[in-house]
């Protein structure tokens, strides 16, 4: 029923040729250092226009050459070819060096988000620095996900659209080695059976709580 | 013979090993980090690790500290105390009356946290040998702001025109009070001048005519003197001076002198 | 005498194809956060390549695109086609409440059209800023009317039709009396016997109250 608004409107206001709106999507890619949505693509286009048909368009074109259309999450970006990177010595940023615990801690999130912070603890072994948080929020590569449904609504921590533009991946599903870590089951949350490891914190409640019951 | 000279070869391996291991204790992220260590010189896949050789190894490692006099952090002895109990689980025929998990069970969740942590340093190490923003793939330099054109309409309610024109309008009323004293006869001045006029008043006579000079023109300053004469009059009617009487409704008032 | 150099260099070291050059100065085009004089170019190209002629090719891959190879000054940057400048603007609106002069000068022209500004100052008993008619002229809320016939003959403001649309009013005499905002709660003051107009619909009321008192 809504068709014939639809109709009416296209036929009022109609979109440019695709040609256009590929040029218009490139000249706003272009013009941009960070990730644009496709949301963001068509607000700023002329009304009727559609930017995710336009893409397909653009991104073949730029297949091979000397920059490529890239997918980050739901946004795309043009990227230099990362075979061309040699030329870039003047460009190249010099990152912070992360520390040992702060790449683990990463990639443990980007590998089970959402993920709280006792679970990252549990498969590190050790506790997590508040540094270490702190830094990987500042570089916007994590942030805060969902709080988790368990006792004491414990605050998650996911990867963003920033982390997924650094290292070059469409989405958190593309992160290397993913498939086959699911597959070993390295990415269930696997309970301790039932007794003490001691760095257990969670468990030692549990088994408390399991011994009340059972008395 | 040759067995034992091989056997002595390997303790000696092992016991320089285990010292390189006490050197760098300070490099290891917990007891979890040592034991994955650890399990490495088994030189085995992980999955098959012998986690009742890997406790060993840890408790001789523990073992050694001690002799050292090296003061070993408090999860790291809670570990070894944990170990000890997971071996001799592991060695003891299963006691049917015992509660809990088997040390089957908790050794291969030991092996299971093993290759988990491990699993996520080899993942960590793929992520950063990726290419990377900045550093392979670059973003454009030079980038075109997009620029934010405000355009601002102004707007306003019908509401907000009648209150406008209402605050202009009654801009006046908000002057100190005694100002428009000029438009206000109270009854005091009413009573004083009817006292002096009534005596003259034999017959009934519409209170209208009590008005002042100059108070029955304008609304506003008539409508005062009116209903400061009226209660004026009630109060000399209350004092038994005069009478008072009306017609009808909205009938003139009348008062007249009281005959005494 | 350079040359027999030169040439033994170039066969050492053969310059990459002239499809992989043009991807080259693509790449640094794009990366770089300033023009890249041609020289610069081969700098940062490996040995033997040709950026002028790869520039030559670039430039015409980007004949009608959403961006354009541009020369700026004796460098080469790339740039958003001139056509698709409005891209890079977003226009937001933003609406506001018309300020107190502006609405108090407009309710003026409202109740007392034709009038003049010495007028309108004299009700309001402030000045009326330049700014203030403007605005409201801009706005297509009033606009000048029939100039007075008193001496000096000046401008007078009516409302406009587009005054009316936006009020919802049929005429401006349709805007209610100080009586009947009174009665709507509009005018917070105590009725008081006011410095009416003459030509205040109110006083209708109060003549009538009054004579009641006369008879």
């Amino acid at each position: 029923m809504n068709d014939d608004l639809t109709n009416a409107r296209e036929s009022l206001f109609e979109a440019p040729p695709m040609g256009e709106q590929e040029r218009m999507v490139e000249a706003i890619l272009f013009a941009s250092a960070e990730p644009v949505s496709v949301k963001e693509l068509a607000g700023r286009m002329p009304h009727g226009c559609d930017p995710a048909e336009a893409l397909v368009h653009l991104r073949k074109r730029y297949e091979g050459r000397g920059v490529t259309i890239m997918k980050i999450g739901d946004a795309w970006a043009i990227r230099t070819a990362s075979d061309l990177g040699f030329l870039m010595q003047k460009e190249t940023v010099e990152t912070r060096k992360l520390s040992r615990a702060a790449i683990e801690t990463l990639a443990i999130i980007a590998y089970h988000q959402p993920v709280t912070r006792a679970e990252i603890e549990e498969i590190r072994g050790v506790s997590v620095s508040r540094g270490t948080v702190d830094q990987l929020l500042e570089m916007d590569w994590i942030k805060f996900g969902r709080r988790k449904m368990t006792p004491g609504r414990p605050v998650t921590f996911v990867v963003t659209q920033g982390f997924l533009d650094h290292f070059g991946l469409e989405s958190a599903r593309d992160l290397p080695g993913l498939k086959e870590l699911r597959a070993a089951g390295l990415l269930e949350s696997r309970p301790m059976p039932s007794a003490v490891l001691p760095d257990d914190r969670e468990d030692e409640e549990d088994d408390f709580q399991g011994e009340m019951f059972e008395e | 013979m040759a067995d034992d000279f091989v056997e002595d070869q390997l303790s000696v391996g092992e016991r320089l090993a285990a010292e390189a291991l006490i050197v760098d204790v300070g490099t290891f992220e917990g007891p979890l980090d040592l034991l994955l260590t650890l399990s490495r010189t088994q030189k085995v896949d992980l999955r098959q690790i012998s986690i009742l050789a890997l406790a060993q190894q840890y408790l001789a490692f523990v073992e050694r500290a001690k002799q050292l006099r090296l003061e070993l952090a408090a999860d790291y002895l809670v570990m070894a105390a944990w170990l000890a109990f997971l071996k001799s689980r592991l060695l003891l025929p299963p006691d049917p009356t015992e509660e809990g998990p088997s040390g089957e069970e908790l050794a291969a969740h030991l092996a299971f946290q093993l290759e988990r942590l491990q699993a996520m340093r080899e993942s960590a190490a793929k992520l950063m040998a990726r290419d990377q923003l900045g550093r392979d793939f670059f973003a454009r330099g030079l980038t075109e702001d997009v620029e934010r054109v405000k355009r601002v309409t102004y707007t306003a309610t019908l509401l907000d025109l009648m209150q406008g024109y209402a605050r202009i309008r009654t801009r006046d009323e908000f002057r100190p009070y005694v100002m428009d004293r000029d438009a206000i006869m109270t009854m005091e001045q009413a009573l004083d001048r009817m006292r002096r006029l009534i005596g003259f008043a034999g017959d009934w006579t519409d209170i209208a005519t009590y008005l002042p000079e100059g108070w029955g023109g304008e609304p506003s300053r008539r409508r005062s003197a009116t209903a400061a004469n009226f209660a004026a009059s009630l109060e000399l009617a209350k004092e038994g001076h005069i009478e008072i009487r009306q017609g009808d409704m909205f009938a003139p008032i009348q008062i007249r002198r009281k005959k005494t």
